[in-house]
């Protein structure tokens, strides 16, 4: 029964907050919702209740609770910082009033993809958390903003159309048969034949769109770049892992049947992102544009070790995990610098260490982690599944992402280092950061180690599980 | 055994000076003149032993050291040569690799002396004497072991000695003889490497370099050269004297001798021929180098060669 | 092996705390007492190791992706750590007085000694553990807190380029490694050595490239010749105790990863023997070319790593070819003078990196061409300079003459089984004969042109000598390379414990014992020379040198390094280009002052950054075509689809 | 069933040529229309709940609310009623011929013996295909919505011919509230942009502080 508090608490705080006009405690109810979420989800982590909800639309599983507990953690944490920021600069009332009517909506419609058990029940929740999401990318007065979100907007919408005909074809592949299931996860049709491989193909099309991976991804830098940074962050670390979901939940259920296919699209798309990804990021010099292409490069070796699968699974869920964490932290990062220095143009902005000591620690921490120094999550998740590459024979696809994540690397560290190291230009004073603005960047950051270098038994048994369920048999 | 080391001892107390002398008296002959008393050298040493020392006001204790040093590692490693053709005064496995590394101790020192003075002669000078280093030290360690290969030894006396039984021998102890030639003139400062009489500072490598010495220092460089000088002029020997390892009287005699003839060649050379221009200097450091290679290609020959 | 796994967490504590603490005073406190209880930890558990006991053995569970943390301590790790750890120490002294005059423009050390500790740490994991996650784990470590300690001047962006520089540099090689690592990993299954070493025993074609993986990666780490580049900014820009540390201790963990899977993969074939010895020739070659040629002290310094790594790994490849013709003697002169030469490096390598920081804290500059007649000023820096400088160009009485004779015995014993193979060990022991005379030339410049003669910029300032807290680790070092040298049955005692695990047995410096007792009767003979010569001269006449009765000379007559090295370096053009900046007076009677200058710069970092240049070019143009217009994104996917059906005919056909 | 297909392929593909926005309107309402008409040919059998919904999704939604609401803004800011959907050179209209041969080669390639369903899979491709020609070939909003809505409507198309199996009636729903908010969106994002991606003078009002 808890499991269906997740969906129906940020739905009647969402109506909630729209109706009523009470302004102050606005963030206050949206942060308390977050947490409510959280400890929800962690509840459900510490008794795991296998009840299916809603006439089985809705199921609770390993993958399921994971993924719940980190979103709903990040979820809280960008409240926060919203809170905070609104807290800080009252002008922000109204923006701030909007802000936590449509996010609590986009929550509601997360957590139902993330605890789908029906795939098309899980289709509309995706497409109706883009709707949510949609028009907060909007920011007032700045057209750009306008721009990039009704082009996040048919993105999805094209994306999610070809996953919905992936969906159609599939269904034909079974023209004749009177198949009662339809698309619940426990059973569903299987895509073989000329239909059931062009479906699958197309669904993994589509869903790469929604990730931003290769061939249709143009539309995720600019809106990671002109939506504000507690949204960004939302997209970044909220968004993509709830669509992660669902290629997640096609894995499980289609790697036996269509395991070919799925490695080679999946390892195709990967490798091609990462590529376009890498070239962008020794081209551009704006801060968030570049997290963006970054987020794009982990998107690519995430498909990568989905695609291999054999042995990389613990390691892309790692990556994943830290990845979401990493996110978060940067975004959020980024937005308090471009506040402060008024330009999001890397070369401006220097010696970042000393003007904005917590955030150019962040940023340094940040950006050890996006590049995958030890002590983090990424970097073993890195390791296992280059050495998943190399064990399933495929040595050249190896050689390519060494050599195309050094150059990542080195076009990353090379903007970003200056800006922590650099001699500042102009002495801005700005107001000291509190502990409080800075408490879930920091449990983020406590996360992210715990991933890393010591990961306790019960988090170890949950993602062993949910690794075993994407292993192909 | 003990008649052979004292032997050695004493040849090492006067064959320098001898040797100096013959040089200086046969280029003098070539010239038409007199020349000085064979034993002018000592002499010369001994004035300079009597006189009191000027020391440069920009020289640190360094200066006052290094023609010291270059004296003790010159008699040390006059004590591993087979002045006479027979067993040194010391010999031991790789022998000649201390000589080779006491002679570099050596000339460390001098250049740093030199350079001590802060005067721009003394440096170029230790430029110059640093980068012929460099091409010498390699040609000698190529002849030394190759003869080495040949006779399956690893000292220098027993290397020298080497027997002539084969094409392969003989090329290998043919190119030796250049070598060590090339290296003796090239260590010595002897023409065509340098010329030791010359007055004009820009030409000079090694006497520049001990401009500033004076009185006993000067002395003690003085005897150091005339030492390194009797020890090339004895390896060539030896390796020349076709009875060298015996031991006997007449092969000791006949080492003897033949030091005198090569150092009699060595002042006929320096009279016949001009010093080489300070470019060409290093391709005939070269040749020494090709003769040490010669040397050691001819070990793997089949005729005579190693087995 | 408990007192061994205390040292860990004592680093770690000390670390943290020194981090977080506000005086720079009691960071350094913490930060010292902790390296100094972890010293003497590990000195404890490691000292029964070197003398001959079992090695220790330690493993427990980790959660994945570790899954078993297992350590080995055996006589390689003991001799490695035996002098890592304390020469840490001796670092951390050093930096106290370095980073005065930071601290007194209120920059926080708290930081600086933290990485210090952390760099121990990584050593005790690197030398030690036989799990290859938790490796790369310790390898990463020291590469970061490495590069955090070389960028600690951040503000010059100079300093701040040589960090990124070696950071990259560092990163590709840990590429390698784990190329290498999952080679064997996915071959065997598990992430233990053991199981790796099973896999290495056998001869086979992955088995040659996960050689020469390991090879590349470990020659990236020690800087061997074509992976150097980032050796030499490194050191120039980092302060001289991190300089000294990382180019004396921290990339020696190449050098050991190299021997701990020589000692893992067993019988060699004879190729790798022969790669080895030609690879390390060329880096000492090329290095010392380098080391002649360079302007800057520290980069000088730099560069003879690489020489010296050269040497070291001639002396690997000898061992491997012993190994292979199974001559034990050969065998053992090779990696034993391999052993003793990275030792004696690391001893001397510290003291000339100490002293060239003295000459930084008095004249602010390691510019050759500046210096000068430093030898009045800083007596004790110069002449534990002199001790240095002899030690590395391997002369007589000092310990680097020891461990060069060592491998001098093995490469011209002539005990190779075919003539052509003696000939070509021969012509070896020549190429490190000439190495030997360049290094001597080298040295003997930076020590002339630095310290004796006078100052060639008359207006620099020369501030007084390195006082206590700087003099002590530069005496302890010249006091190692001095009984290292004379006394070398000492030295010798730790890398036997070293060569311990090897398989062939017997006494390594027992054949060499007249040759030793000749270089110490030389000692004697110099120690007398010298105190006589320094007493007769004391009450001398001094006068003007002689200058051949010209009347003005000036300091900038002098022999400058460039003009020292002019002659040798055209020789060797080829390997060393030489750029020139000159702006020659015109007119008949020049008005302002001309100027010249020429630096000898390094082909392969040239080379490699023209080719980063054009390559880091074209991906800007190419991206610069793609325009974020959402038609470029769907005509994409529109080809994408057509491509998916084009797949799916092929299919159905 | 054959006439009506063809009816759809030429509704698809006329107003292509013309450069009207009224025609494409016109165009997407008469897809709708005949969408339905298909819908109600193809099942004979006793119209349930879902038959009744998917009606109302094709007749009403596609046909009439999704071009009626985009109608009245274009109405309201439209100056002389031009908007190419596709570039007017021939070299696109080949581009559409083509597109529309290779989805019939595809089809008879998938779909073995000739008939209805063959040619309904067609169409269905022409459609797909042309949507995503026209969105790879105009920047403007407007010409964005109406491929788009084109993309929309040959999945409609296709989901008509595989009525294999019935979809509980809560995703169906679900399915048509998601297109229904999304084509609101479409109206709002078209009030908020204008029809053509006009390069605007990028507004120099200094950046207010955004959350």
């Amino acid at each position: 029964m808890s499991a269906l508090l997740l969906v129906l608490l940020p739905v009647v705080s969402a109506l909630a907050l729209a109706a009523a006009r009470a302004r102050p405690v606005t963030m206050a109810v949206l942060s308390a919702t977050g947490l409510a979420c959280t400890v929800l989800a962690g509840v459900q982590l510490a008794v795991p209740s296998d009840d299916a909800l809603l006439a089985g639309l809705l199921r609770l599983d390993d993958t399921s609770r994971l993924f719940l507990f980190v979103v709903d953690g990040i979820f809280f944490g960008v409240a926060a910082y919203a809170w905070n920021r609104v807290h800080s600069t009252p002008e922000l009332e109204a923006e701030g009033q909007r802000f936590a009517v449509l996010s609590l909506a986009f929550l509601a419609a997360c957590n139902t993809v993330l605890m789908a058990n029906h795939l098309l029940g899980q289709w509309i929740a995706l497409e109706a958390s883009t709707l949510a999401v949609a028009p907060l990318i909007v920011r007032p007065g700045v057209a750009a903003s306008r721009q990039a979100s009704w082009r996040y907007l048919l993105f999805s919408f094209v994306g999610l159309g070809l996953v919905l005909l992936g969906f159609v074809c599939i269904g034909r592949a079974h023209e004749g048969g009177a198949d009662a299931g339809g698309w619940y996860l426990g059973h569903l049709p299987t895509p073989e034949g000329p239909w059931g491989t062009l479906g699958l193909a197309l669904l993994l099309l589509g869903l790469g769109t929604k990730l931003g991976l290769a061939p249709m991804y143009s539309w995720l830098p600019e809106a990671y770049d002109e939506a504000p940074p507690a949204v960004t962050a939302l997209l970044g670390a909220v968004q993509f892992n709830a669509a992660l979901m669902m290629l997640l939940r096609v894995v499980q259920a289609w790697r036996p049947s269509g395991g070919a296919l799925l490695t080679g699209q999946l390892l195709a798309m990967g490798a091609a992102s990462v590529v376009v990804s890498t070239a962008s990021l020794i081209a551009t010099r704006n801060m968030k544009r570049l997290l963006a292409y970054a987020s794009i490069n982990h998107a690519g070796v995430i498909a990568i070790g989905l695609g291999i699968g054999k042995g990389a699974s613990y390691g892309v869920l790692l990556y994943v995990l830290s990845n979401a964490y990493i996110k978060a932290i940067l975004f959020l990062t980024a937005g308090k610098i471009k506040a402060h220095y008024r330009t999001k143009d890397t070369t401006q902005i220097h010696g970042l260490i000393r003007d904005l000591p917590y955030s150019g620690v962040f940023l340094m921490v940040g950006t050890f982690a996006l590049l995958g120094f030890p002590p983090f999550g990424s970097f073993f998740g890195e390791l296992l599944i280059l050495s998943a590459l190399v064990g399933s024979g495929k040595t050249l696809v190896f050689a390519a992402l060494c050599v195309l994540v050094t150059m990542s690397f080195v076009a990353t560290g090379r903007t970003i280092f200056p800006m922590i190291w650099g001699e500042p230009k102009q002495p801005v004073t700005w107001a000291r950061q509190t502990l409080g603005s800075v408490s879930p960047k920091l449990f983020f950051l406590v996360a992210l180690v715990a991933l890393g270098l010591y990961v306790p038994p019960a988090v170890e048994g949950l993602l062993k599980a949910v690794a075993g369920t994407l292993e192909a048999p | 055994m003990n008649a052979e080391r004292l032997a050695n001892v004493a040849a090492l107390l006067v064959m320098p000076f001898v040797l100096t002398g013959v040089i200086i008296r046969v280029k003098a002959l070539w010239a038409g003149r007199r020349g000085p008393p064979l034993l002018q050298p000592a002499w010369d040493a001994l004035r300079l032993l009597r006189k009191t020392p000027v020391y440069s006001d920009v020289s640190t204790p360094v200066f006052r050291a290094a023609p010291w040093v270059l004296l003790l590692t010159s008699a040390g490693s006059a004590l591993v040569t087979p002045l006479l053709g027979t067993t040194p005064v010391f010999s031991f496995g790789f022998d000649f690799v201390v000589l080779a590394y006491a002679w570099g101790l050596g000339r460390v020192a001098l250049m740093l002396a030199a350079l001590d003075t802060g005067s721009a002669f003394e440096g170029m000078g230790a430029a110059r004497e640093a980068t012929f280093a460099t091409l010498v030290e390699p040609a000698l360690f190529l002849v030394v072991g190759a003869l080495g290969l040949f006779s399956h030894t690893s000292s220098l006396h027993e290397a020298l000695a080497l027997k002539v039984t084969g094409g392969a021998s003989a090329l290998a102890w043919a190119s030796a003889v250049v070598a060590l030639v090339v290296v003796l003139q090239a260590e010595t400062a002897r023409l065509p490497v340098d010329d030791p009489t010359t007055h004009l500072e820009l030409t000079m490598v090694h006497e520049v370099m001990v401009l500033d010495h004076s009185g006993p220092d000067l002395a003690a460089i003085q005897v150091g050269n005339a030492l390194k000088l009797t020890v090339g002029t004895a390896a060539v020997a030896t390796l020349l004297n076709p009875l060298a390892g015996e031991g006997t009287l007449a092969s000791a005699l006949l080492t003897l001798a033949l030091s005198l003839g090569v150092a009699v060649v060595l002042g006929t050379v320096e009279s016949l021929i001009a010093r080489f221009k300070l470019r060409t200097v290093p391709q005939y450091l070269a040749v020494a180098i090709a003769a040490g290679v010669l040397a050691l290609l001819a070990a793997t020959w089949r005729t005579g060669g190693l087995r | 092996m408990t007192l061994f796994l205390a040292a860990f967490p004592v680093l770690l504590v000390g670390a943290g705390a020194a981090a977080l603490l506000q005086s720079n005073r009691a960071a350094f406190v913490v930060s010292l007492g902790s390296q100094a209880v972890a010293t003497a930890l590990v000195l404890a558990a490691v000292a029964p190791l070197l003398a001959g006991a079992a090695p220790l053995e330690l493993s427990w569970h980790w959660p994945p992706p570790i899954e078993r943390v297992s350590l080995q301590l055996d006589g390689l790790g003991a001799f490695f750590l035996a002098w890592s750890l304390p020469m840490t120490l001796l670092g951390t002294l050093y930096a106290w007085t370095y980073l005065q005059p930071f601290f007194d423009k209120g920059r926080r050390g708290g930081w600086h000694f933290a990485l210090l500790a952390l760099t121990s740490v990584s050593f005790v994991i690197v030398y030690s553990v036989q799990n290859a996650m938790v490796f790369l784990l310790g390898w990463e470590t020291a590469a970061v807190a490495a590069w955090l300690l070389v960028i600690y001047d951040y503000r010059n962006q100079k300093i701040r380029f040589a960090g990124f520089n070696y950071l990259v540099s560092t990163h590709v090689g840990l590429f390698v490694l784990v190329a290498a690592f999952m080679l064997m990993h996915s071959a065997t299954g598990s992430m233990e050595f053991r199981d790796f070493g099973a896999f290495l025993a056998k001869p086979s074609p992955t088995r040659s490239t996960v050689w020469m993986l390991l090879g590349v990666s470990f020659a990236l780490k020690s800087a061997f010749f074509p992976f150097h580049t980032w050796l030499p900014r490194a050191h120039s820009a980092a302060p001289a105790h991190v300089s000294a540390l990382m180019s004396g201790v921290i990339h020696k963990a190449g050098l050991f990863g190299f021997l701990r899977f020589t000692l893992l993969m067993g019988q060699p074939e004879e190729w790798m023997g022969w790669t080895v010895l030609v690879f390390g020739a060329l880096s000492a070659l090329f290095g010392v070319l380098s080391t002649a040629t360079q302007r800057d002290l520290k980069r000088l310094l730099g560069y003879s790593s690489t020489e010296n790594v050269g040497i070291a790994a001639m002396g690997f490849g000898l061992g491997l070819l012993g190994w292979t013709w199974n001559a034990p003697a050969l065998s053992l002169a090779g990696f034993g003078g391999g052993v003793l030469h990275l030792f004696n490096h690391a001893l001397f390598k510290c003291l000339l990196f100490y002293a060239a920081g003295a000459v930084y804290r008095a004249t602010h500059t390691v510019d050759l061409e500046r210096l000068g007649g430093l030898a009045k000023r800083l007596p004790r820096t110069a002449s534990l300079f002199l001790v240095g400088a002899v030690a590395i160009s391997a002369l007589p009485p000092l310990n680097g003459f020891v461990s060069e004779l060592l491998l001098y015995s093995g490469l011209l014993s002539g005990t190779a089984p075919r003539p052509d193979q003696n000939v070509l060990l021969v012509a070896a022991a020549a190429g490190l004969a000439f190495v030997g005379a360049v290094s001597a030339l080298s040295m003997t410049r930076a020590f002339g042109v630095t310290f004796l003669g006078s100052t060639r910029e008359p207006q620099l300032h020369v501030g007084d000598d390195a006082p206590g807290t700087m003099g002590w680790p530069m005496a302890l070092h010249a006091l190692g390379v001095v009984v290292a040298g004379v006394a070398p049955a000492a030295a010798m005692a730790l890398v036997n414990g070293a060569l311990r695990p090897f398989p062939m047995a017997g006494a390594v410096l027992e054949p060499l014992a007249p040759a030793l007792w000749a270089s110490r009767a030389l000692a004697v003979g110099l120690v007398v020379v010298i105190t006589w010569s320094w007493l007769k001269g004391r009450s001398a006449r001094r006068s003007v040198t002689w200058g051949c009765g010209y009347t003005a000379p000036s300091p900038r007559l002098q022999y400058t390094g460039s003009s020292f090295v002019e002659q040798f370096a055209r020789l060797f053009g080829a390997f060393i280009p030489a750029l020139r900046r000159e702006q020659l007076p015109t007119e008949l009677l020049p008005q302002q002052p001309g100027s010249f200058a020429t630096h000898h710069a390094d082909p392969v970092e040239r080379r490699m950054f023209e080719v980063l240049g054009q390559g880091e070019e074209y991906v800007t143009r190419s991206a610069g075509k793609v325009s974020e217009e959402p038609r470029f994104a769907f005509s994409a996917g529109l080809v994408a689809l057509l491509l998916i059906a084009l797949f799916l005919f092929g299919a159905t056909r | 069933m054959s006439t009506l297909l063809v009816a759809l392929l030429g509704v698809m593909l006329l107003p292509l040529f013309l450069s009207s926005w009224r025609m494409s309107l016109f165009g997407l309402s008469c897809q709708g229309l005949l969408l339905g008409w298909i819908a109600v040919e193809s099942h004979t059998e006793a119209p349930t709940a879902e038959g009744w919904l998917t009606l109302f999704d094709l007749v009403v939604v596609r046909g009439l609310v999704a071009p009626g609401l985009l109608f009245a803004v274009m109405r309201a800011r439209d100056g002389d009623g031009r908007n190419d959907v596709i570039p007017p050179n021939l070299l696109s209209w080949t581009l559409v011929g083509t597109l529309v041969m290779a989805a019939f080669s595809f089809a008879d390639n998938l779909v073995p013996e000739a008939g209805d369903a063959q040619q309904l899979v067609a169409v269905a491709t022409a459609g797909v295909l042309l949507g995503l020609f026209v969105l790879s070939s105009q920047s403007g909003t407007f010409s964005q919505m109406i491929g788009a809505l084109r993309f929309e409507n040959a999945i409609a198309l296709l989901e008509l011919g595989a009525r294999g199996h019935a979809q509980p009636l809560p995703v169906r729903a679900g399915l048509l509230v998601v297109f229904l908010v999304t084509v609101g969106f479409f109206r709002w994002y078209l009030e908020l942009l204008g029809p053509s991606a006009a390069a605007r003078a990028p507004d120099d009002t200094p950046e207010a502080p955004t959350l």
